[in-house]
């Protein structure tokens, strides 16, 4: 039982972070109909540079709570910015083009991000302070939670309430809604598309940030592919829960963290991303809206 | 047997929202059926069920006297019921002689290998399929575009060309969704005598138009619905001055505008 | 004769000579380049003419060279009898994977054959019932003989390369114009008309997706016989998403799209070695930048093909 | 484009032509990963081959003939190796130092031995000398004699009953993780569990959640620091409480800084490193080396690649001849040669036999002392 407990844990944490990666993906989705190949390097790119800032400014001293916040805060502004070049540069010029199109734009623009961290930092592991956080670690009969994953745990969850109740009860977020419902009808509205869309890319990399930052923290060894894997997690964690969903996002994440570590905790670590992907085919081909999401009708 | 296509209380929903309610029309050889109705009255669904690509939820499509509810569209069209689309739906990038052979697709009795050997029997089947393309092309005098990729043509030709390419599959039904759309009072002369014509053939068609001076013309029968329900039946004539439908255009948009139910 | 006809007669002249003026190293290049052209013409008939959104072709490539591999190193078989079931194999688990989810639409379909690549490269790392040797792959693949010839020299490969290349195109000409062919382009153009016309939309793509994937098997093959060995890391997702690119950026169902594509892809890089470092960085900067000024590729495909007698003639119009 | 590429095939075969017809050289080939991954464990074997290959020269070369060393890139990638190894024999070399990954090494093996070219490896993958070709020597020691060593060091040395053995997938690591299991069950060790771990995922914590219910007293992992390093600090997160032994890639110093405080106590297995050499040569040639490239080989891998090229210019001289043929039956006849890494002895099927290993500890400060 406390095994089981202890997978669910650890399954929370890594769903977390999913989450939060996830929900730049299903943003983007929802208005522009594109899968932003580059969101995993975004996720990445924030944690070199937070791991930058870390060093430059702090050295290896442990640091205050208000330090912390101050780079994080940094690093979410400067991934933000990345997340607009990227918007402007790689996907606006094609948002009338073929689809597939902005697919191979989309996969290009995640090669230059990935490279360039490569030739920046190097091609070699770069590794996060082991004690921004304390190493506290709480027991709760034989059930381990540490410092770090309580962090991540609770600012994760605050995240995602405050993103809900920005989408759901603020003028921009019933903007953004409108938007991914048809982009047409917003516009008639009077309704700005390309300074929404411009939003959904800033929050959604400056959650990618948080996501890159937690990833950092908490398995501290960087390499400029990383954000490759981290981000086809979060890419299918996006689709179980619904693509272009936004509780969707947040529970496809938290269920693929789980079902991850229920596989390889309680099945096979050999077979893990297999058995990852068949869920993944399963849903596609039974419900392919996801969880979350709804099916639309074709139109003819 | 009596009709070519007969539609039998059909209903369809979408989300709960009733889209075409309990109709029943029937369809005979040779006949030009009119189905008129303002905007959103679900005329385009009703085609839609027709040719497969929605499933009605309730009653039962026959063509030919054969049970066709719910079958998946290539195999209706197979059977021989084409249509048309009332947003032109040609392969923009495809010239007019390439078009008009996606109709012949079903006539053709190319194998899979052929697509990898050309033997004698290719070579027969393939000339046989251009000859027919290039018997329709100066039915619908289009020869001279043979070329032309369609996405170039002017709204007039292209609504040809759909028809040409729907006829290449020797239909007994056609479906016109709108055929006149978009087009000037020249264009519109010549496409209804192209229309009649075909009827000539013993071609059953039915027809969603606007205009109504050519569905008066052109039409043996008229279903006219509203709100997806039948709400008068009968010769052109007949449902001219029923009072029914008179109400229901009464207030309704200009006639020209798009089914916004239809989507794109 | 036609520009497309010239174009390609004078690029398998120049391939064909090609041998002649190379030496070794750049003869492996050579039959690399002819290799992955055939593995990226066979994507164009999937992705570039039936238009299915297909991120896993690098499966049907390694099934290939695999089958090859397994058949000749653990079963004793010649290799030149291991290329009909290695056709064989990749058109089964073509149409046995595509199957199921060939009804699902672009990003859905697209997201599906990326699962399939990983789980495929898992299996291919597992060693599964001690055939694909791991992550080490198979070593010690029998060179190959025709007639009691064992053509063992680079030249020799090439050349079978080569004449794999010519069938290749041979079989894509033929396609274009046929019954077969032009349905897939009527699906990739609008699948709603197409299946309007009668024509059966899942069955056609399955009929792409077998013929693409049984010409990347034998694609495998040649690959399997050149090297002498595989390994995973030959048929991972990455070396899908470059057959997907090079389709995309040179030009959809374009012959010398997909020539240029594989040239730019794979043999550039081996003249510019010094720029190794930052040559994804470039390449990835060159994906967006062809996307942005040239959406349909750098050589975008051409229609109107059909027989001269529907031809208009001159100055009708 | 095309026209160009011929033109600079063409310019390229014709350097290759005029350079094999001057005769007062001898050629030696250089593949490793000189980019990549690998790329520092690649560069210092090219260093060191050039700081040997100049001594050389400068004592009036091999038999009278000046050196010239040429390099391939092989990116540590097999496909790269088999062009690697086709561009080396065309240059003409008639041994090639390389490569520094098995897989890399393993796919150019067949090549060099066609063309009768002499080959020198460290990569300890035990399939290296399966095929036993006579031109392929080993100048490292195979993984067998590694799992053989840490095997008698758990079962034997420290009594553990529950061994458990962690590898990831790749073709070294997987293999050094089965000898082990195979190692520990010949001599009557008791493998509670053997798992794999995908590298790079970073996330350890299910696998380790479900060894901690096995209650082992000895995590064994044969894979990389890069892995290693969160494996221990996860394991100390999830308060398992066993011993956490390592193989020889665990040994960098980046798995104090991945481990942080959770490295203490690590013990890990390697070939000594180069500082710690004690032989007369090692002194020699390492302040050689640091001396002209201003640091350290970055492991003992390019060390033991220096004693390949030793051993084959002892060949070499002790034959009088360039017959690779003659060389490579001299060097397996060969009676401790003082190599760098120690005495060189070479088996019939090319494996170099007479393996030493350290047990290093780690303290708390970061710093590691030798147990044994």
């Amino acid at each position: 039982m406390e095994t089981f407990i202890q997978q669910l844990i650890n399954g929370l944490t890594v769903g977390s972070l999913y989450a939060l990666v996830a929900l730049g993906y299903t943003m983007v989705y929802g208005v522009m109909k594109l899968i932003n190949f580059a969101h995993g390097d975004l996720v990445a790119f924030s944690a070199y540079v937070g791991l930058t800032i870390f060093t430059q400014f702090y050295g290896s001293n442990a640091l205050t709570l208000v330090n912390i916040v101050i780079v994080f805060s940094l690093t979410s502004i400067v991934v933000a910015f990345m997340g607009v070049l990227l918007e402007r540069l790689a996907y606006r010029p094609l948002r009338t083009a073929p689809r597939l199109s902005a697919v191979v734009s989309a996969l290009g623009a995640s090669l230059v991000i990935q490279n360039g961290i490569m030739l920046i930092w190097g091609p070699n592991m770069e590794i996060f302070p082991s004690d921004i956080f304390p190493s506290t670690t709480w027991n709760f009969g034989g059930v381990l939670i540490s410092y770090t994953q309580f962090v991540i745990l609770a600012l994760s969850a605050f995240l995602m309430v405050s993103l809900y109740l920005f989408i759901n009860k603020t003028k921009i977020g019933t903007a953004i809604r409108a938007t991914a419902i048809d982009q047409d009808a917003a516009k008639l509205m009077g309704i700005n598309v390309n300074r929404i869309v411009m939003i959904i890319f800033i929050v959604g990399s400056m959650l990618g940030a948080i996501g890159g930052l937690f990833i950092g923290v908490y398995y501290r060894g960087l390499t400029f592919d990383m954000g490759w894997m981290y981000g086809l997690n979060a890419f299918i964690a996006a689709i179980i829960g619904g693509i272009g969903s936004i509780p969707g996002a947040m529970l496809g994440g938290l269920l693929l963290g789980l079902f991850n570590a229920m596989i390889s905790g309680y099945i096979s670590t050999e077979w893990a991303e297999t058995f990852t992907f068949i869920l993944l085919i399963i849903i596609l081909i039974v419900r392919p809206a996801g969880l979350l999401g709804h099916n639309v009708a074709e139109k003819v | 047997m009596e009709y070519v296509l007969e539609i039998k209380n059909v209903s369809k929903f979408f989300s709960g929202l009733v889209a075409i309610d309990d109709l029943t029309i029937n369809v005979k050889p040779g006949q030009i059926y009119g189905i008129i109705g303002p905007n959103g009255a679900g005329k385009t669904t009703l085609f839609n069920c027709v040719t497969g690509i929605y499933a009605p939820e309730k009653g039962s499509i026959k063509y030919k006297g054969k049970d066709i509810t719910g079958m998946p569209p290539h195999k209706i069209a197979q059977m021989g019921v084409l249509r048309t689309f009332q947003n032109i739906r040609l392969f923009k990038e495809m010239s007019v002689a390439e078009n008009i052979m996606a109709g012949y697709h079903t006539k053709s009795k190319q194998k899979w290998y052929h697509s990898i050997i050309h033997n004698s029997f290719y070579k027969k089947d393939e000339l046989e399929s251009w000859k027919k393309v290039e018997e329709l092309m100066n039915f619908f005098d289009l020869s001279d575009l043979a070329t032309t990729p369609t996405g170039d043509l002017s709204y007039g030709k292209q609504r040809k060309v759909e028809m040409a390419r729907a006829l290449a599959a020797s239909p007994e039904l056609l479906i016109l969704d709108e055929p006149a759309a978009g087009l000037n009072e020249n264009e519109t002369i010549e496409l209804t005598k192209i229309i009649k014509s075909i009827s000539e053939m013993n071609i059953g068609i039915m027809m969603i138009e606007h205009d109504m001076d050519m569905v008066m013309n052109l039409t043996d029968y008229i279903t006219v619905i509203n709100f997806g329900k039948e709400i008068s039946q009968g010769v052109p004539s007949f449902v001219q001055d029923d009072p029914r439908v008179i109400e229901a255009y009464i207030g309704s948009d200009d006639e020209n505008d798009k089914e916004d139910a239809n989507g794109k | 004769m036609n520009n497309k006809t010239t174009i390609t007669i004078a690029f398998l002249a120049i391939m064909a000579f090609l041998p002649l003026l190379a030496d070794s190293a750049w003869l492996s290049i050579g039959i690399t380049f002819l290799v992955f052209a055939v593995v990226a013409f066979s994507q164009d008939i999937i992705l570039g003419r039936a238009g299915v959104f297909n991120m896993g072709h690098a499966i049907f490539f390694g099934i290939g060279a695999y089958t090859t591999a397994i058949l000749n190193v653990h079963f004793g078989l010649e290799i030149i009898y291991t290329i009909p079931f290695a056709i064989i194999f990749s058109a089964i688990i073509a149409v046995l994977l595509a199957g199921p989810i060939i009804h699902l639409k672009g990003d859905y379909f697209l997201v599906a054959t990326i699962g399939f690549n990983i789980i495929f490269e898992q299996v291919l790392s597992n060693d599964i019932f001690g055939l694909t040797g791991g992550p080490n792959g198979i070593f010690g693949i029998d060179v190959i003989r025709i007639f009691g010839y064992e053509l063992f020299s680079d030249t020799a490969i090439y050349y079978i390369a080569f004449g794999l290349l010519i069938i290749t195109l041979f079989i894509i000409r033929n396609l274009d114009n046929s019954k077969y062919g032009r349905a897939l382009y009527y699906i990739n153009k609008d699948e709603i008309a197409a299946k309007s016309m009668g024509i059966n939309v899942p069955y056609y793509k399955l009929f792409a997706f077998a013929l693409g994937a049984s010409i990347a098997g034998v694609a495998g093959s040649v690959f399997a016989i050149q090297y002498s060995a595989v390994s995973p890391e030959s048929f991972n997702f990455m070396q899908s998403v470059m057959f997907f690119a090079i389709v995309l950026v040179g030009g959809s169902a374009s012959l010398p799209g997909v020539i240029i594509g594989t040239f730019v892809m794979f043999v550039l890089p081996e003249l510019f070695t010094e720029f190794k470092e930052s040559r994804y960085l470039i390449f990835g900067a060159a994906m967006v930048l062809t996307m942005i000024l040239r959406p349909n590729g750098v050589w975008p495909v051409t229609f109107g093909n059909i027989p001269k007698f529907l031809r208009p003639k001159k100055g009708a119009k | 484009m095309k026209i160009k590429n011929i033109a600079s095939a063409l310019a390229l075969s014709s350097v290759m032509l005029s350079s094999v017809a001057v005769a007062d050289t001898v050629k030696i080939g250089v593949q490793a990963p000189i980019t990549g991954k690998y790329a520092n464990e690649g560069q210092s074997i090219d260093n060191f081959v050039r700081l040997i290959v100049d001594e050389k020269n400068a004592q009036g070369g091999l038999l009278g003939k000046q050196i010239e060393v040429v390099t391939c890139d092989d990116e540590a990638k097999a496909q790269k190796a088999a062009v690697c190894a086709k561009k080396l024999v065309n240059a003409g070399v008639f041994a090639v130092i390389g490569s520094y990954t098995s897989g890399a090494t393993e796919a150019a093996q067949s090549t060099y031995f066609r063309n009768k070219v002499l080959q020198t490896s460290d990569g300890t993958s035990d399939s290296l000398i399966k095929r036993k070709y006579w031109t392929f020597f080993r100048n490292s020691f195979p993984n067998a004699a590694q799992s053989d060593f840490t095997a008698e060091y758990m079962v034997n040395v420290k009594k553990y009953k529950k061994i458990v053995v962690l590898s990831d997938y790749s073709s070294y690591s997987a293999g050094l993780g089965d000898a082990t299991e195979a190692s520990v069950k010949a001599i009557n060790g008791n493998i509670l569990f053997r798992g794999k771990i995908k590298s790079g995922v970073q996330n350890f914590t299910s696998t380790l959640t479900k060894i901690k219910a096995m209650k082992p007293d000895v995590i064994y992992y044969s894979g990389y620091y890069t892995d290693g390093g969160l494996l221990r600090a996860q394991q100390i997160q999830l308060q398992i409480d066993a011993d956490f032994v390592g193989g020889d890639s665990n040994d960098n110093p980046d798995f104090y800084k991945l481990a942080g405080k959770s490295a203490a106590g690590t013990v890990l297995i390697n070939f000594p490193t180069p500082e710690i050499l004690p032989y007369p040569e090692a002194k020699k040639y390492l302040s050689a080396y640091k001396k002209r490239f201003n640091m350290s080989p970055p492991s003992i891998w390019p060390v033991t690649n220096a004693d390949g090229l030793r051993a084959i210019i002892e060949g070499v001289e002790k034959t009088k001849s360039f017959d690779t043929k003659k060389i490579a039956s001299y060097i397996r006849t060969m009676k401790d040669f003082p190599g760098i890494t120690g005495p060189f002895n070479v088996r019939e099927d090319g494996e170099r036999v007479g393996a030493k290993f350290v047990v290093y500890k780690m303290k708390n400060d970061g710093t590691k002392e030798v147990v044994k």
